[in-house]
């Protein structure tokens, strides 16, 4: 490890860093506010780092690691998103009276082990990536322990994580096995030039696919997520939606590019099927349900089918439409969740439909934002997510996915129903007033409030005016060699 | 003079504009000022214009006001083209819709719509004008539904009874029916001439088509099909029965005098084709003859004095469609003029007598009106008479004898035809004479409450001297052989030429149309006025009663539509009322949340349930990995 | 540059009509009012400084363009020609309408009322300026959701439903055309080497029979769907019978339109074999929609639901015309749009005067209104007759040109269209009648026409009336734009007269060309 | 090692890796599935200490301990919740805690 290496890591070291002062600092004196600031620096300074690293084409760090453009933008995604939520959980948390402290390492942590994910060339460093990532979640999901129901989530995760993380295992052991390297650049090589994949390394590669579509929660691997998502508190849950997602998507991008998966009809059958399952039960499933935390579970399922669509167009364009429409959800995910978390009480999460009946006269800017984030996951113009859908069906039509493309279109509309059910609830009168809840007091309030609104504009922005960050994904897969000649 | 053309149908309009405007703050006599004499200021107008043309004899006057729209060549204008043909009819339409309304202030004083019944009349005469001064065929369909308008909207006056209102929308739709027939051939007449330019298309007509030439015929029964429609001529004249819901008035200038005589202005104004569609002439002859008999026997049996009167105008148009159809162009519409002098006539003294017996219609409760008013008996004795075609004195006995000897006598006349004519004769003059017997002679039934005051009686008395000398500026040839009316009517419409055999005793069958008719008025003296009781004994057969019934239906026409059209429409429109085709997209949303119940069945929430779930992605995956 | 503050009067105005809700709870109104009043100005001095006749070749106004997403070759076009002038004219007095008849009926929220109104418009009035397919797009989909509220928030008893209905079915067929426009991008692409979503760039795309086929669907998806032609129309009665009357005046008198607009616009240049291919089909859907409406309309019993019936039917027509291919079809089809928009507009217009009056859509509990409020029956009785086409008043010239041009094309449908001219004169009547003739089942107060509506009702007479008189201005402004979108079809439709028209006809044809 | 006795010890791992599978399936005592899941991960292990060998590398070994260290963390994060569980339901039975649904 040079020092050239360290600087490059330095976003990774920081978020370590800050970890561990965190727990100095609870051993010390337990203080809300304190930890919060220090998080929040934390990832300030990490996203900060990471202009240190613009424009580098890339830089390995043997065997782990390569930090190049791809990596550099997925980490700088993730951090900010991790500083958006970490805005919205303060908050939360402080109307809770259980000990907030650890939450943020915990959530320092896992952050970490995203960043890990996007960057790393190994299975070691993916696999270390993965599970710093899982085991905070863990904690992170049933955080408040006197609710049952985060319980509950908590240990249905855990079982589930830690059963498709074996078949992970087993799938690298295989390919392993087969291949005698771990690096997904010597796996390149190594099959490169055989047409047909052996059935060991196709079975590992097959179990690999449990592991990495268990967190990405796509059909069938999905039943965690509606539980797991109402059970864990409203800002983890917007992180598990997010950042871990996020993260392994980044993963799988870069392992199928370096791999070149697209050459094998296998793969792609698999995924087709998996994508077009995704978008199917996923809407069908959050159809008629009426909490909304589980719609948005249910819609998170299809929306990974949507990004599926365009990853299997498996060619820059495809990449690119990923990695917008990944942005876009992000945006559109973490403002959602940031209302739930903002209208929960002390005692449950604004999880039921009733809990928004007329909202947009209770409060209407909270309601205007909301909708927003629903008009934008259903992919109306003036949002990101429409933007979004285009990039996407832009890759499918170009690469003519005939059948995912018009899976694609009929499923939005069935989204659309739900979508729209959640804003007609808004719009509607409240038959009986509800009393007005103490307010939080202002300081805290603001922050959840500011986010949101930063957020909200965001989405417009980016809905409005899209070309700036096209912009920026197109440079960033132009200098990513993965992407050499695709 | 011929620069103020557009005045004459915008005059009218004027007036029912300002009426519509303003009418319910003016005062009545108001109204009646504006209402009354605008329409006879643009009367003044056509008597000197026609004057001037009598004067001059140019072939025709022609104003072009603007240009209505002009899309690809198809440049129809609102535009005035005024021959002989249309100035006979605007002379009427003035002349007596000005009588009429002027006998309308007196009619509807007591009415509350009084400005609103003024304002549609004058709508009427300006859409009327409109008609028969258009120099293209769209126009002329401008007038055409306007008049349909108007006949709607006074037929419903009285909206308060849903009768009337039925009556209105039943007189709409069907003349709609023809009218979309004369539209096709509009469309027709544009593709093979590339304009609706009535001039034009005559001119050109005989070029473009040979004679009997398909698309000549189809044109022609098109054409043939409105005029049904708004003549009330077989197969679409039952509207014009019910039309009789309107005040009477109406009733007199519309369903008697000008609207309903459209149809023989639209076949007269389009004769080439006719020439050309020898078929369609043919079909205009027959529509024609068997109408006039069917109408007349259904008149026999009514009881409602304006219900003898509709039937009577429907079989008189009767003939003037047999005129056409045989090609005794002008004689047709010598017919239509006389005839609208003395049904103008009868209306209105009907009217009088309707309003003196408040509102009572049924003849069986008149009777005896003789000595209590008349001037009324007199003038309508006139108007019957001339309807009758009595001999020599009246104008009806010229005018209908005319039609009859060229049906026998021209080129394309027949027998049939003509016997069929004889016939309607005889019995058109047993149903006058039924009138006059059951209304005026016997002993009162009802008591009159005011006699028909100046205003009502000057129009009765103009209107019957006009239908006794009406007839004699066109005598026959062999005696003081006059033919001023054929004449003017020379340059429009092409003359006949009497069948050669014949002409030599044409005296003959004039002896014979005056006997046929003075034999009706004897029948009707006999059974209606002599001995009432003969009538009886012979209605009360039962088979007489049948056919009583079955006439006085009008033939069952009425009960026939309703089975066949209107009754299966309103079902199905009934029946498919929540639309059908919406329950296929309720029936995908149903599917859907199907889906939904059955996939959340999934979502158990047990632990082991969603191990199973990854097992099954495993195999499934492995599976695949496998096979392919 | 002025096309652009059109949108932006209507999208600024909305915003603050919206937050004016604040200071004054009748601001909103007024700044709605001027907001609409200014882009009327606008366009009417347009429409006065741009004489149509002295166009010459290029049908072409006025034109913005300004790089929007250049990386995909989107471009904020903006361009302005006769038809788009004409149908901007239409949107905003219908427009300025749609807020006067609000001002008493619309209670609650109306500042987030009027935003969404202006926002509804301001998407329209997009959707007929914009050239760039993928901006077209966009608007397309920003006019529903104000929509979708309207109806929503503001609607009658089962404004849910009716709101969802819309909803999923305009973005259902919107998405098709969506993958359309992404097929033709990519093509045209290809073929080229420009990515473009520019519509004069695309309007030259060679396309394979069998792609042209798939496009041209996709886009007829949404325009079939938005007209509506049977058997996509059932979202229409609901919605417009549910929204609340400016809801109705927008979507019968406005977005109906934008499917025609896309039918002349876009299907007719792009894909003319295949349209030539389809037009027999569409022009039996049209007879048929023709028909179907107005059986529909007859058996109604709810006074808004019978209007909107009668919008399916005579969109019927739009499609007729517009697959007819000829000069006075397509003018038919325009005068068809501005008239319809009038004539039920003022429909629903009415049956909003009678709701607030009687707070019933029932026609079963009127009636006998003629002597209680002769204004609005004679304001009825016009719209009426212009419904069932009256000559004289607007309607008339726009079905007669229609089905003179469909005459050309196809014999037997036009007949079967020309029928619908009964049809349509039995439901009207019925209204008349239900309405304002017959007795009343039970007495009803029923105040005259207000001050307020005589200025409504006033101005849609005549207009109407102008528009049936003297349409030759009109006409006019429309007719370069028309023979742009005909340019494709000169030589096959002149082919197909001959063929189409059977015996008779042709026999015709043969004989005049001799007698030349 | 020879080639076939590394397939008979990858076996071997498979062996493990379904018989911890199915007990998964089997089982619903929570910490029963919990020792389940950890069998199946020490099968993965397995698996990669025999490629290791087969290519004569330390990764293999490497990975093993990463994944002990990895599973000694998730057992204690799991018992600690198993603890809260059994605090709440009275119960270690899985299927008790399926209070979302749906």
């Amino acid at each position: 490890m040079t020092q050239i290496d360290f600087l490059h890591l330095m976003p990774l070291i920081i978020l370590t860093l800050a970890a561990l002062l965190n727990m100095l600092v609870v051993a010390a004196w337990r203080n809300h506010k304190i930890i919060y600031v220090i998080t929040a620096v934390s990832f300030v300074a990490a996203f900060l780092s990471l202009f240190e690293l613009r424009g580098i084409t890339a830089h390995a760090i043997e065997p782990l690691f390569v930090i190049d453009g791809f990596g550099v933008f997925y980490i700088g995604l993730i951090l900010a998103t991790a500083l958006v939520i970490s805005m919205l959980s303060y908050a939360y948390f402080e109307q809770r009276e259980e000990q907030k402290e650890e939450y943020y390492i915990l959530l320092i942590l896992s952050t970490l082990g995203a960043c890990t994910l996007v960057i790393s060339t190994h299975f070691a460093s993916l696999f270390l990536g993965l599970e710093v990532l899982s085991v905070a979640l863990y904690t992170l999901i049933s955080y408040l322990r006197t609710r049952e129901r985060s319980d509950e989530a908590g240990i249905k995760y855990l079982i589930l994580a830690a059963f498709s993380s074996a078949f992970l295992l087993f799938g690298m052991a295989l390919v392993y096995y087969s291949t005698g390297t771990m690096t997904f650049a010597g796996i390149a090589t190594a099959i490169a030039d055989l047409q047909e994949l052996p059935l060991l390394l196709l079975t590992g590669f097959g179990m690999m696919i449990i592991g990495i579509g268990f967190k990405l929660s796509v059909v069938p691997f999905h039943m965690w997520t509606p539980d797991v998502y109402e059970g864990a508190p409203a800002p983890v849950t917007a992180f598990i939606a997010t950042v871990s997602k996020g993260g392994v998507l980044g993963l799988l991008i870069r392992f199928f590019m370096e791999v070149d998966g697209f050459r094998y009809p296998t793969l792609i059958t698999i995924f087709s099927i998996v994508a077009i399952a995704s978008m199917i039960a996923g809407n069908l499933l959050a159809l008629l349900q009426t909490n909304v935390k589980r719609i948005l579970a249910y819609s998170s399922i299809s929306h990974l089918g949507y990004l599926m669509v365009a990853f299997l167009a498996g060619n820059r364009l495809g990449v690119e439409a990923v990695t917008f429409y990944l942005v876009a959800y992000f945006i559109t995910t973490v403002g959602a969740f940031g209302v739930v978390a903002m209208l929960s009480d002390t005692e449950r999460d604004a999880e039921l439909l009733e809990d928004y009946r007329g909202l947009l006269w209770r409060r209407p800017w909270t309601a205007t934002a909301f909708t927003a984030m629903l008009l934008s996951l259903a992919g109306i113009p003036l949002t990101a997510g429409f933007v979004g859908k285009f990039y996407v069906l832009a890759a499918g039509v170009n690469t003519q996915l005939w059948l995912l493309v018009a899976m694609l279109v009929l499923n939005s509309v069935v989204g659309l129903y739900y979508y729209i059910k959640v804003v007609a609830v808004m719009f509607q009168q409240p038959e009986a007033e509800a009393e007005p809840r103490p307010r939080l007091r202002p300081s805290i309030y603001l922050a959840s409030v500011g986010t949101l609104a930063v957020l909200t504009l965001l989405l417009v922005l980016v809905g409005v005016y899209p070309a700036a960050l096209v912009e920026v994904i197109q440079q960033v897969f132009a200098s990513a060699p993965v992407m050499a000649g695709r | 003079m011929e620069n103020y053309i557009w005045l004459i149908p915008a005059l009218p309009f004027l007036g029912s504009l300002l009426l519509i405007l303003f009418g319910t703050r003016l005062s009545r006599a108001g109204v009646a000022i504006l209402g009354v004499g605008s329409v006879g200021v643009s009367a003044l107008l056509t008597i000197l214009l026609g004057l001037q043309f009598l004067a001059e004899k140019p072939a025709f006057y022609h104003q072009e006001v603007w240009q209505w729209f002009n899309v690809a060549g198809f440049n129809p204008s609102i535009a005035f083209h005024l021959d002989a043909l249309s100035i006979v009819f605007i002379f009427v339409i003035t002349f007596v819709g000005f009588l009429i309304h002027l006998y309308s202030t007196a009619y509807m004083a007591g009415d509350t719509d009084f400005s609103r019944f003024f304002a549609c009349m004058n709508l009427f005469v300006g859409s009327m004008l409109l008609l028969v001064m258009a120099d293209n065929l769209l126009l002329l369909y401008f007038g055409w539904e306007g008049v349909g308008l108007c006949s709607y909207l006074l037929i419903g006056f009285w909206y308060k009874e849903p009768a009337n209102g039925y009556a209105a929308r039943k007189a709409f739709i069907i003349t709609r029916v023809g009218d979309v027939a004369m539209a096709i051939g509009l469309f027709i007449l544009f593709q093979t001439f590339g304009t609706l330019h009535i001039q034009t298309i005559l001119s050109q007509a005989p070029e473009v088509w040979s004679v009997g030439a398909q698309a000549a015929v189809l044109v022609g029964l098109l054409l043939l099909g409105g005029a049904v429609g708004k003549s009330g001529q077989l197969p679409l004249q039952t509207w014009l029965p019910d039309a009789m819901a309107g005040p009477t008035p109406v009733s007199a200038l519309i369903h008697a005098a000008t609207m309903v005589t459209a149809g023989v202005y639209l076949i007269a104004r389009m004769y080439v084709i006719f020439d050309l569609a020898p078929v369609a002439q043919m079909a205009v002859a027959v529509v024609g003859a068997v109408t006039l008999l069917l109408a007349g026997f259904s008149a026999l049996t009514q009881y409602d004095l304006k219900r003898v009167l509709a039937y009577s105008t429907i079989s008189q148009i009767g003939y003037m469609f047999l005129a056409l159809g045989v090609g005794a162009w002008s004689a047709g519409i010598f017919h239509f003029m006389i005839h609208a002098f003395f049904k103008a006539l009868l209306f209105l003294c009907a009217g009088a007598i309707i309003l003196a017996l408040h509102h009572e219609q049924d003849m069986r409760q008149m009777g005896g009106l003789r000595k209590s008013m008349p001037v009324v008996f007199w003038t309508f004795l006139i108007g019957a008479a001339s309807l009758a075609a009595l001999p020599v004195i009246t104008a009806g006995f010229y005018s209908k004898d005319q039609i009859l000897w060229y049906t026998l006598a021209g080129p394309q006349g027949s027998i049939w035809l003509y016997l069929a004519g004889l016939a309607g004769a005889f019995i058109t003059s047993i149903y006058t004479f039924r009138m006059v017997f059951m209304t005026f002679y016997g002993e009162p039934k009802t008591q009159v409450a005011h006699p028909p005051g100046k205003v009502i009686t000057i129009p009765l008395v103009i209107l019957a001297i006009l239908s006794l000398v009406g007839g004699f500026i066109e005598l026959p040839h062999n005696f003081a052989h006059l033919a001023l009316f054929s004449g003017l009517m020379a340059p429009v419409l092409p003359g006949i030429t009497a069948n050669e055999l014949l002409a030599a005793n044409e005296w003959l069958f004039q002896a014979l149309a005056a006997v046929v008719s003075l034999g009706g008025v004897l029948v009707a003296y006999l059974f209606y006025q002599k001995s009432p009781a003969l009538l009886a004994s012979i209605e009360r057969s039962s088979f007489a009663m049948a056919l009583h019934r079955f006439w006085f239906s009008g033939w069952g026409f009425d009960a026939l539509y309703d089975n066949l059209f209107v009754r299966p429409y309103v079902f199905l429109a009934n029946l498919n009322k929540r639309d059908i085709i919406d329950s296929f997209y309720t029936g995908l949303a149903r599917t859907a949340e199907g889906f939904h119940v059955m996939f959340s069945q999934t979502q158990s929430g047990v632990l082991r349930n969603y191990v199973v779930g990854i097992v099954f992605g495993a195999i499934m995956i492995l599976t695949i990995s496998l096979l392919l | 540059m002025i096309l652009l503050w059109m949108i932006v009067i209507l999208m600024a105005g909305g915003l603050l009509a919206w937050l004016s809700k604040k200071w004054h709870p009748e601001l909103p109104r007024w700044i709605a009012l001027f907001a609409v009043l200014a882009d009327f100005i606008l366009a009417v001095y347009l429409w006065l400084s741009l004489p149509a006749s002295t166009l010459g070749a290029s049908p072409w106004l006025l034109q913005l363009e300004i790089p929007w997403i250049p990386q995909w070759g989107v471009n904020f076009i903006l361009a302005l020609d006769g038809l788009s002038l004409l149908m901007l004219l239409l949107t905003f007095f219908l427009g300025i309408l749609s807020v006067l008849v609000s001002w008493r009926e619309i209670r609650t929220k109306s500042g987030f009322f009027h935003f969404n109104l202006l926002w509804v418009l301001a998407g329209i009035t997009g959707v007929f300026l914009t050239m760039d397919l993928f901006l077209f797009y966009f608007f397309w989909e920003v006019m529903l959701i104000p929509m979708y509220f309207l109806i929503g928030v503001w609607g009658h008893a089962n404004r849910t439903y009716a709101a969802f209905k819309f909803f999923l079915f305009t973005q259902a067929s919107g998405l098709l055309m969506l993958l359309a426009i992404l097929g033709l991008y990519f093509i045209h692409g290809s073929q080229t080497g420009i990515y473009t979503f520019n519509y004069f760039e695309l309007l030259g795309t060679a396309l394979a029979p069998e792609a042209a086929r798939l496009l041209m669907f996709g886009f007829l998806a949404a325009f079939l769907v938005k007209l509506p032609v049977v058997p996509f129309h059932s979202w229409l009665p609901d919605a417009h019978s549910e929204a609340p009357t400016a809801g109705s005046v927008i979507l019968a008198g406005l977005l109906l339109k934008t499917g025609a607009y896309g039918l002349l616009r876009f299907v007719l240049p792009l894909f003319p074999t295949a349209a030539v291919e389809f037009a027999p089909w569409a022009m039996l859907l049209g007879a048929v929609g023709i028909i179907y409406g107005a059986i529909l309309a007859y058996s109604q019993t709810d006074l808004k639901r019978l209007a909107a019936y009668t919008s399916v039917s005579h969109m019927g027509f739009v499609i007729l015309g517009v697959f007819a291919f000829n000069e006075w079809a397509l003018q038919g089809v325009v005068m068809q749009m501005i008239a319809h928009g009038l004539s039920t507009g003022a429909l629903f217009i009415v049956a909003g005067f009678l709701y607030e009056r009687l707070h019933t859509r029932d026609m079963g509990q009127m009636g006998g209104f003629w002597a209680k409020a002769p204004k609005l029956g004679v304001f009825a009785l016009i719209f009426v007759m212009a419904s069932l086409g009256l000559p004289g008043l607007g309607n008339f010239i726009a079905e007669f040109l229609t089905l003179v041009g469909s005459w050309q094309a196809n014999n037997w449908l036009t007949v079967v269209a020309t029928v619908g001219i009964v049809l349509a004169t039995a439901y009207s009547l019925r209204i008349m009648q239900k309405v304002f003739y017959e007795p009343a089942p039970s007495d009803h107060h029923l105040p005259d026409l207000s001050a307020r509506e005589m200025l409504i009702a006033v101005p849609m007479i005549a207009l109407i009336l102008w528009l049936g008189l003297y349409p030759q201005s009109v006409l006019d402004t429309a007719q370069p734009s028309i023979n742009q979108q005909l340019q494709a079809y000169q030589e096959p439709e002149a082919k197909e007269k001959v063929a189409v028209v059977e015996v008779p006809a042709v026999e015709l044809k043969v004989e005049k060309a001799e007698n030349k | 090692m020879s080639a076939s006795t590394m397939e008979a010890a990858l076996l071997l791992a498979g062996v493990l890796f379904m018989l911890g599978l199915i007990s998964v399936l089997i089982r619903r005592n929570i910490i029963f599935m919990l020792i389940s899941v950890e069998i199946m991960l020490n099968a993965a292990g397995l698996a990669f200490i025999v490629a290791g060998s087969r290519w004569v590398q330390p990764d293999g070994q490497v990975m093993f301990i990463f994944i002990l260290t990895m599973a000694a963390a998730e057992v204690s994060v799991g018992l600690a919740l198993i603890l809260q569980i059994y605090h709440q339901l009275k119960t270690l039975d899985s299927d008790a805690a399926s209070f979302m649904k749906g």
